[in-house]
């Protein structure tokens, strides 16, 4: 691997390649196509958090002039009983409020509006299941009759959908060696991704059954599978055009619209577009789990770890699949412990089903456990970052989830943190610090990737990870990288699920490692043939030449007088050396790399309101190597603002009934540009082995430790903790007048 | 003997078994000898992410085992 | 059920459209005279996506009907860059900082900033970060944003 | 089956008149200003179907007058264009202030004080400030103008003393004396986009020597009307509007309040917090009105 020193393309922070486009208005997103004759479909949501649908009659709404069809969960395929399918459309229970019953397609999105209202649907309300509390006890009421824990046939029904459990040593023995323990509960609130961006799609279907859809999605490959799922169909029936996207955060992995716009459509035989509007993203789209995180820790008076315990229970929403699993591997993953135990739960309540966010599950059991280290921090009397420079996992230590880690970056983070003068500066009276660590493990999965040079020597790149925060930019710097030729002269396209390999989803912070790992290998390819190439233009053999800068040269030593032959003098010629070059890969990437950080932020309160403001927040974050500088630092502002958000305000409040209270930007409120300070960042580079340009993901950790940092600074303020999300205002009054 | 470790989820295919040791040469036949033992278990182990000496797969297939590996089964992790 | 005419000026250019009453001006320009570079992110003035200069004035235009835009001029996101001199000031800065990430909400911080310069010359951070309140970006953490905004201003007032 | 209307009168009599026509048909009619409280109701909680009666392009609601005795401001000027009137800001900045916070750049692009008021909300930032500077409504009606001061103009959460055909005009104000100022505060959980937990708003006129010879306090937020608090303004008369006078002012505001809890704050909250925002707010008022001597 060259010295980051040595690179030309790589860590530069050129303008990306479809920036022009999304300045000025051009780039078209999910909402932005129109078809000729197209119709509009909106959906009927249930208004109970828990009801028996006893019989849904659509014949008022097919009746209104303009609306051409109407459907429930009795026009799709009812062999198709995944959970996915009966999100889509509710079966025989409306599992919580918001749940889409019926969809309508009319003429104009007003009448299709105003004909769900005349769909006649009679419910037997039930009593909602709304809490982890509520959900986990004996004869709880049951959101799925039919469930079991862990698919235990001789198991009673129950809201617990699975159990997670990980131990290494004897914890009792940990805990009866330590000097100080700490023991708390936490609660983080359900939040919502916030994409700007609501879900949309328009759907049109021949009469030989092709479907092609538009769609604004992290994984176009993803909605086609998952569309040919619920509709009984072939995957090769269907091919899916990804638009520009509006933001995911994970919220754009799963379908909700697709399907039905599809049947719609076939019914019809005219396109359908669907779009949601704000509220039915917060009502119906995945939000966060909610989740209560009791931590225990014992250390030492040195301050080692000598034992941990954590129980965790995560909302799932109305189906099995929270992120527990995730958030039990991730709650000690920054540790070397020889003694811990974790015990994780999956638990159905009468809520939306929850998506993925960012790092999904690790903010809340890390947000738990970096809130113990920290008051464990207090308690020692040690420095937060020392106290987890004692007992730091670093290259060989087995992760508490089972491998040993190769190279990772934290220790360097935690050093860099401390020697950072964001941090050497101490806080100024009235003004609390709050540390934390991040982590996230990554994902590789399968990309694909061509490399295609025209005529005069431009490169375009076509792949299949629908760019969210710039990766375009990445991939032609790993192209030009990698071929030696200027950036300006490459192009990055995301292709139709027709028009490039197979690739996996955007998500998992995979793209720029795993997606331009295959970009690195198609221009090797291209690489190759254009060594070939100059081979034969030179009458070689083609290990006699190789490639540097962007030229082929006859290897040293090779005894011939020619010139070099650059990118582009290879493709003017190259309809007479053997047509196009066109180079390709395809991979299922393997040694993702876990991506740690370290966060911390500084915080005032007014006393008398509960208020707190963000006057500081540094991130120091390990990307392997930064292929784009200003996009890793993007990655990594977005993600704190994000955390910052739900350790502040964000929060989904429901009423007695499960019906979610502030649907709306108004209400759940993300972080505006006033409320927040410069992000700082320093991004630490400890090479990923397993990529060329020793690539990390990036874009998932950074949303882990502003939880604790800011609930950590919060304490340093008031001299006392608040265990549970969000810090609001109302919360934090009462806090300080129940400490008084 | 590989050592191979199972997660909770897999608990009710190992009738609670949590650790085995496995003579084998790859993770196809380890797959093998443990359907053999437990039917059922493959449908399983195809959604489950495993790390071989520290390095996790999420789909493995042919990946070279040796007598001293160690094999973890833990979930797939997908990610935002 | 009657449309109105809507006689209008969007980027300089003249526009008759028919509409309903109850559209909004984010209707109008998106679906009737299908400039789509306006975007919707919430339908109730809380995002600031939908940004237009109605009569040089900053508004949401899901939040204002589709026939009060008759007799008025308004400029959308498609109108901020010259066709002589390229992009405006405050697009080619949110790119030179990798002030977007995601895009969708670029067009308008694209028009509220550009509204901003044009009302002050030098504004500070505390200005900039109040007058984007309205804009919602949920993925660059508005750093880059509010730098790429100082640098505009800077820009303007040495070209000036 | 759509069926809105949208018309734009340019006098008070052409507005009155499509009103009536509109009732005689049993059409639903709505008055429109700034719409953006309308617009969005219409989207989320009422979409039936009506005529929008715009009424900005009256001259009525859309002139500010300011007059040796008072100031009078048109009902459906957009805030951002009040703020951008630098008499009215020296005279009345608490009231501007208030003006000022509804919603974003954009939102005060478009949101008017007599729309802030029409809407009727227990948290309407505007009202608080319109109540401590005595501004009297000016109304429309079929039988000529009528007046109502504006602590009597919301009668409920999101109901009003308008009827029939009628529609708010604009304010007359008190031109505020040698040594008034008023202040307007809320508290809101981000620095903007927020509607108010609580607000409070004073104004108090000090006298060569520094005693207050006149104040009017009123909270919004915490009841289902904002209310003028007469006890918290007698507190300060007489007072050199000092911290204790101010505490006491505060603690009659907070057993004032008949808040609620709902998804924007508790009862404790808000009783708690409306003292502390008339203390603060009483502090700038109290500033003001020295250097306005």
């Amino acid at each position: 691997m060259a010295d980051a020193a040595n690179y030309k393309a790589i860590g530069t922070r050129p303008i990306r390649p479809d920036g022009i486009e999304k300045v000025t208005g051009r780039a078209n997103f999910g909402a932005d196509l129109n078809l000729p004759d197209m119709l509009h479909g909106k959906v009927l949501r249930s208004p109970h958090a828990h009801a028996r649908i006893k019989r849904i009659d659509l014949s008022k709404a097919l009746a209104v002039d303009g609306v051409y069809a109407a459907v429930s969960s009795a026009d799709f395929p009812q062999e198709v009983t995944s959970s996915l399918s009966i999100n889509i459309l509710a079966r025989d229970k409306a599992l919580y409020h918001g749940h889409a019953i019926a969809a309508v397609a009319a003429r104009t999105p007003r009448i299709a509006e105003e004909a769900i209202e005349l769909i006649e649907v009679e419910y037997e309300v039930l009593a909602p299941v709304l809490s982890l509390d509520e959900a986990m006890q004996e004869n709880a009421t049951l959101v799925n009759e039919h469930l079991r824990t862990n698919d235990e046939e001789s198991a009673p029904p129950s809201n617990i959908a699975s159990t997670q459990k990980f131990e290494r040593g004897d914890v009792q023995k940990g805990f009866d060696e330590a000097d100080v323990i700490v023991e708390e509960a936490f609660r983080v609130p359900s939040a919502h991704q916030g994409y700007i961006e609501p879900h949309a799609c328009v759907a049109t279907s021949n009469p030989g059954g092709r479907v092609t859809i538009w769609c604004t999605t992290q994984g176009p490959f993803e909605v086609r599978s998952a569309t040919a799922g619920v509709l009984a169909k072939t995957v090769s029936d269907i091919k899916v055009i990804p638009s520009e996207i509006g933001g995911g955060f994970g919220g754009k992995t799963v379908v909700y619209l697709e399907p039905v716009a599809v049947r719609l459509s076939e019914l019809t035989g005219k396109p359908v577009k669907m779009v949601m509007n704000r509220e039915e993203v917060f009502r119906a789209t995945g939000p966060a789990s909610a989740t209560l995180c009791k931590i225990k820790v014992g250390a030492t008076k040195d301050g080692r770890i000598t034992a941990a315990q954590a129980w965790l229970a995560y909302e799932a929403g109305a189906f099995p699949g929270s992120p527990v699993g995730p958030g039990a591997m991730s709650v000690f993953a920054p540790y070397d412990l020889e003694n811990f135990l974790v015990e994780g739960y999956d638990v159905l309540v009468n809520k939306p089903k929850v998506a993925a966010y960012r790092a999904p599950g690790a903010p809340q059991s890390m947000h738990a456990m970096e809130c113990a280290i920290d008051e464990l921090a207090q308690r020692l009397d040690m420095d937060p970052i020392d106290l987890r420079l004692k007992n730091a996992a670093k290259e060989g230590t087995v992760a508490p989830y089972g491998p040993k880690f190769p190279p990772i970056g934290l220790v360097k983070c935690l050093e860099a943190a401390k020697r950072h003068p964001n941090y050497a500066t101490k806080p100024e009276e009235g003004v609390g610090r709050g540390v934390a660590v991040g982590f996230w493990f990554n994902i590789g999965m399968q990309s694909s990737a061509e490399v295609c040079v025209a005529e005069d020597g431009a490169v375009s790149i076509m792949e299949g990870s629908p760019d969210i925060g710039g990766s375009r930019a990445s991939m032609c710097l790993m192209a030009a990288e990698t071929l030696g030729v200027p950036y300006e002269t490459i192009n990055a396209h995301v292709g139709d699920t027709e028009s490039t390999g197979f690739c996996n989803l955007t998500g998992g912070s995979r793209t720029t490692f795993a997606t331009g790992l295959a970009v690195v290998k198609a221009c090797e390819d291209v690489i190759a043939q254009c060594k070939a190439r100059a081979a034969l233009t030179w009458e070689l053999d083609v290990d006699q030449v190789e490639w540097q800068d962007g030229r082929a040269v006859p290897k040293p030593g090779v005894n011939i007088d020619v010139d070099p032959l650059s990118l582009a003098e290879i493709a003017k010629t190259m309809s007479r050396t053997g047509g196009p070059l066109l180079g390709r890969a395809s991979l299922n990437a393997q040694g993702a790399g876990a991506c740690f950080s370290v966060n911390w932020t500084d915080v005032i309160i007014d006393r008398e309101t509960g208020k707190v403001d963000v006057k500081a927040f540094t991130a120091v974050q390990d990307a392997g190597r930064a292929i784009h500088p200003a996009y890793v630092e993007g990655q990594m502002q977005g993600g704190a603002v994000q955390g910052l958000g739900w350790a502040l305000n964000e929060e989904y409040i429901y009423d007695g009934n499960g019906v979610v209270e502030n649907a709306s930007f108004l209400d759940y409120r993300v972080p505006v540009a006033s409320d927040m300070p410069m992000i700082d960042c320093e991004i630490i580079e400890v090479p990923n082995p397993s990529h060329p340009y020793g690539v990390r993901g990036v874009g998932e950790t950074p949303i882990v430790a502003p939880l604790a940092a800011t609930s950590n600074a919060v304490r340093d303020v008031l001299g006392f903790r608040i265990n549970d999300l969000p810090l609001s205002p109302p919360n934090v009054l009462a806090a300080i007048d129940a400490a008084e | 003997m590989a050592r191979v470790v199972f997660p909770d989820h897999l608990h009710r295919f190992t009738q609670g078994t949590h650790e085995l040791e496995v003579d084998c040469a790859s993770f196809r036949q380890l797959v093998r000898v443990l359907e053999e033992k437990w039917p059922g278990i493959e449908s399983a182990l195809s959604s489950t992410a495993v790390a071989i000496d520290g390095q996790i797969f999420q789909d493995a297939w042919f990946e070279k085992i040796s007598p001293n590996s160690e094999v973890f089964f833990l979930q797939r992790i997908e990610g935002g | 059920m009657t449309k109105i005419y809507v006689s209008t000026i969007v980027n300089g250019r003249p526009e008759d459209v028919l509409c309903e009453a109850h559209q909004s001006l984010l209707d109008l320009l998106r679906d009737e005279i299908g400039l789509t570079g306006t975007k919707e992110g919430c339908g109730t003035g809380d995002c600031g996506a939908c940004t237009v200069l109605l009569d040089d004035r900053l508004v949401c235009s899901c939040l204002v009907l589709a026939p009060e835009a008759h007799g008025k001029e308004i400029t959308t996101v498609e109108g901020i860059a010259d066709s002589q001199d390229g992009l405006h000031v405050v697009q080619q800065k949110l790119l030179e900082h990798a002030a977007l990430q995601c895009g969708v909400c670029t067009p308008g911080f694209v028009v509220a900033a550009k509204a901003l310069l044009d009302k002050h010359s030098d504004p500070d951070e505390e200005t900039i970060r109040y007058w984007l309140a309205g804009n919602l970006c949920r993925c660059t953490g508005y750093d880059k944003i509010i730098r790429a905004v100082q640098d505009a201003a800077q820009e303007l007032a040495t070209t000036k | 089956m759509s069926n809105f209307g949208y018309v734009a009168p340019t006098t008070v009599e052409e507005t009155l008149s499509v009103l009536k026509r509109a009732t005689d048909q049993g059409q639903r009619a709505q008055i429109l200003a700034g719409g953006t409280d309308v617009i969005v109701q219409m989207r989320s909680v009422d979409n039936s179907h009506r005529l929008f009666v715009d009424i900005k392009a009256l001259r009525e609601t859309n002139e500010v007058l300011i007059e040796e005795e008072q100031v009078y401001i048109g009902a459906a000027i957009p805030s951002g264009v009040l703020n951008e009137n630098a008499t009215l800001k020296t005279l009345l900045p608490g009231l501007l202030e208030s003006a000022d916070l509804i919603g974003s750049t954009q939102i005060q692009g478009r949101a008017s004080i007599g729309g802030n008021l029409c809407n009727s909300s227990p948290a309407g930032d505007t009202i608080p400030a319109l109540i401590a500077n005595a501004a009297i409504c000016v109304i429309a009606t079929s039988e000529g103008i009528r007046t109502v001061p504006v602590e009597n103009f919301v009668t409920g959460v999101g109901r009003n003393c308008l009827v029939g055909n009628e529609f708010l005009l604009g304010f007359q104000i008190p031109r505020p004396s040698t040594g008034t100022g008023d202040a307007y505060l809320r508290f809101i959980p981000r620095t903007e986009m927020d509607i108010a937990v609580v607000g409070a708003a004073v104004a108090v006129t000090l006298g060569q020597d520094g005693i207050c010879s006149h104040a009017r306090v009123a909270i919004g937020a915490v009841a289902p009307t904002p209310l003028l608090v007469d006890a918290a303004g007698v507190a300060l008369v007489d007072t050199p509007v000092d911290e204790e006078a101010l505490r006491r002012a505060a603690q009659i505001c907070s057993d004032a309040s008949q808040p609620i809890t709902d998804k924007r704050g508790t009862i404790e909250y808000r009783r708690k917090v409306v003292g502390v925002l008339c203390r603060r707010a009483g502090a700038i008022a109290r500033d003001r009105a020295l250097s306005n001597q």
